[in-house]
């Protein structure tokens, strides 16, 4: 188990961790669809670093988008002005996600459970009469269903990771395993959470989301605390290797660093 | 053969009371100008159909329009919530607002039946999800030749749909492009249409990526220079970024929308729009 | 990210014996080099898809490549008969031909059931009809909200799609307009796509009415200037109806078909092409 | 029961006759779906004389074509250069043709019953083994069945009306009345049948076509024993009027008489 406590350089947050470590999940030449906010900007940094061919397709229906500054919404101009291609909202769903023709689908959450499910819908209360509501579902169960493989990007804390999700928005893993097979969902649904402490991969054998990376300078046991169910720790945990210069060239070129 | 009128005889016009509107514009090209006049006419009890109700539906919702909302996404892009409404949902002000919930992909699909005049769309989505066990518009279908369990989604048929374009000729032929959303589909898929545009032209010169919606499927035209802002118009202006923050302070306090509402749309004049 | 190569190595690699090859181009973009090749190759046992099976197929099914045809209206347009297709039917000549027929609207739905990654698409049509009777790719369904009863067709998923452009990038990236057809369709319906284009270009200026096709979606391409005649490519070349009109005369007898099989296509060399 | 002999002008032949009164059914401004051939041909010389304003849309996706010479396939470059919009094959019959939009639909036929079903399919024999192979259904089946209305343009002849086609390949009234709404047609079904010969309609109660009108020179009985069934002769039998002047110039300037 290898825990040498490397700790991040000064200039270098927890977030810029996480989406450094998000970016890194892309292989060049993969198609990519992206949901906004993190998951943008940790696709776009792949672009910048080491996958130039990656292929970022936005719900929006702008496919093989290059925007040269990192688009608030999924649908800027500059996607569109940038992409291969623009196609109508139906025909992105039907004609190119849902045929399971993307690799990757990278999505947020506002709650994710044991399983790997996704809430974005709706906080306390219930449905009728939630305490807090939600944006809702987007592109998101589609994008969990059908891709090749889901990577989620999410901060990691009590509110946030839950035993079980009080909506299920998207399905990662359902109840366990057997279950996306049983439903139909094509994909192989999450394959990586990654947060600002480390990264929580599924147990092959319970589909349950145990923690095999941290990143530099974070204890185990702060992932332990920032989680609702009795998170476990892969035998061999990970230490992420910290941004190298290049990586936090690019990122700080994408989002200047706050303040700055 | 689709009129050229002004924007509040255009509205005063297709849309009535209770009517179900689609509204339309996938962060691009998203009516604004035209929502402004429908709370200016003080249109009640509209059932209010986008993919991704921004603030234009929070405008509408907060100012008493709004009786069902019908979406797949209702935040502000980049931004955060949409706080008329959370408000309207979560305590009911300024009156209880009914909604029936999709995904994305499932309200492209129950456009594109409505627009290929079949009663309901096809799609692998929704399994697993609560979304199925809160809206009557989602059933299990069976494929004929595999047997295979897919979902189907009921049509959308909406009373009018509202879009805003780039351009339109003296004919009413309108022209759009850039992001194209759903706007062709929710045309189609509508009794009737009213499209506002940039400006109206002799000729519609062809543009790379445009799509042409011909006059005989639209039932009027209102030339509205800017009525997308703060969303915007591919070729004309940008989206104003600042302004879907801004609108996060405006919104969250019912005081200040209130006050928003009198300056910005009470404000000002739908004719001279 | 789709290799160039020549014509006669892209159809050697991609298309083999007892494949099922969806050949598009709705009147327009007819790829009728690749077709030659494919006969040059003399691929036998093919299951042949296309709208419009006109002289492309009539050469492919006269030449004794087709098992199968699935097809929608197979004629000489504004001309008359395909000879050598009634021959396999009315005949067995060269061998009996096989054929799953529909309309045209159940092709184009069955392509975009098949691109859509669905197991079946939904329209209303053969009501009544007696195509009914002679497939089985055409069942009867019911609305799961209405009880309508609707018609179903079995989606196309075609082991290779060839299709001719007008041009594409060094990438592989395709860029074709006029008239669209249902090539995109085709494409993404297939499990592997052979384009030929007029010409590779360093950069795919837009172009109103263009629709691209990413590389990532094709498995390759090869420059083949002409490769549509006597067809047409818009921007490039008119069709040839004189060319059209001529071949009624050229296909009605075996022996002329065998003649003009000699020189106009075993006559000729692919990786010329 | 006018009957005056009226004879067509020596240069204007029994096909032209046709053109120009089948050109006559169409509306000013309303929408056409267009079958090539003979309905091409009224359907363009009817925009070139009384309807200026007619929509032409094609099977071939071009939506408002105003071609300038008469197109010899459906999809003529002629025919895109010239339309308000160019659509894939699948959208022009799902968004355009199949929601009732187009009011109506031209067809051809190379076989049509007394009930007014067409056959382009096959010609003696059966399906798996036929005389003659006839090159099939193309867009008909779906014109038939959602246009608001449709007019047929047949040569008249025993070989081409007959009691029951051999194939139905598109419905026109099936077995008779109630037929179209318990096969769920929207449109009304064929209102017209043009030919070299007269006019042909459906009988409100019975659904059978039978003879409205006869063109100059031709006498009822030439039709009667052009058709295959018993045809029946409407008491108010009307001569078609002949082509006026500027009706024969835009035709001739169409397509030219023969031998000029």
């Amino acid at each position: 188990m290898t825990t040498e406590r490397a700790v991040l350089p000064e200039d270098v947050t927890a977030d810029d961790m996480m989406t450094v470590a998000a970016a890194r999940m892309l292989t060049d030449g993969t198609a990519c669809f992206v949901g906004i906010g993190l998951p943008s900007m940790a696709a776009n940094l792949a672009r910048r670093t080491h996958a130039p061919n990656l292929v970022l397709i936005y719900e929006s229906g702008t496919i093989g988008a290059k925007p040269a500054v990192l688009p608030l919404s999924i649908g800027d101009g500059e996607l569109a002005e940038t992409a291969d291609t623009v196609v109508s909202v139906p025909e992105v769903f039907n004609y190119w996600l849902q045929p399971g023709r993307i690799d990757v689908g990278f999505l947020g959450a506002a709650q994710i459970d044991r399983h790997a499910n996704i809430n974005t819908t709706i906080i306390g209360g219930d449905y009728a009469h939630p305490r807090v509501r939600l944006p809702g579902a987007g592109g998101a169960p589609e994008i969990a269903a059908s891709c090749g493989e889901v990577v989620v990007i999410v901060r990691q804390s009590l509110r946030a990771f839950v035993e079980r999700v009080e909506f299920v928005t998207s399905v990662g893993f359902g109840d366990g395993p057997g279950d996306r097979e049983r439903l139909g969902l094509r994909g192989r649904g999450p394959v990586k959470v990654i947060t600002d402490l480390g990264v929580l991969e599924p147990d092959p054998e319970t589909c349950e989301l145990i923690l095999t990376h941290v990143h530099p300078g974070v204890d185990p046991d702060r992932a332990r605390a920032a989680t609702g169910w009795q998170l476990r720790v892969a035998a061999d945990l990970h230490v992420t290797s910290p941004p190298t210069a290049p990586e936090l060239r690019a990122l700080r070129l994408l989002v200047p660093a706050k303040g700055s | 053969m689709a009129p050229i009128v002004s924007l509040d005889q255009a509205l005063a016009e297709v849309v009535h009371d209770g009517d179900s509107v689609a509204l339309e514009g996938f962060t691009h090209l998203i009516p604004f100008a035209a929502a402004h006049e429908l709370i200016r006419q003080r249109r009640r009890d509209l059932t209010l159909i986008r993919l991704t109700p921004d603030l234009v539906c929070d405008q509408l919702i907060g100012a008493g329009c709004v009786r069902k909302l019908v979406f797949s996404w209702g935040g502000n892009p980049g931004v955060g919530s949409l706080h008329r409404f959370r408000d309207a949902v979560e305590h009911g002000h300024p009156h209880p607002l009914e909604i029936d919930e999709h995904s994305h992909a499932g309200m492209a699909n129950r456009y594109v039946a409505g627009a290929s005049g079949l009663p309901f769309g096809v799609l692998r989505g929704y399994s697993g999800t609560d979304l199925v066990g809160h809206t009557d518009t989602i059933r299990p279908i069976t494929c004929p030749f595999t047997g295979e369990r897919l979902t189907a989604v009921a049509a959308l048929r909406p009373d009018v749909a509202v879009v805003h374009a780039q351009r339109a000729d003296r004919a009413g032929n309108v022209q759009l492009w850039g992001i194209l959303g759903v706007q062709k589909e929710a045309i189609l898929a509508s009794a009737r249409a009213v499209v506002t545009v940039e400006e109206i032209v002799d000729e519609l010169e062809p543009r790379p990526g445009a799509i042409v919606i011909p006059a005989w499927v639209v039932t009027c035209v209102a030339e509205v220079p800017g009525g997308a802002r703060p969303s915007y118009a591919h070729g004309y202006y940008d989206r104003d970024n600042e302004g879907y923050r801004a609108w996060d302070a405006i919104s969250r306090e019912r005081a200040a929308f209130a006050a928003w509402l009198e300056d910005e749309v009470f404000g000002r004049d739908g004719a001279a729009a």
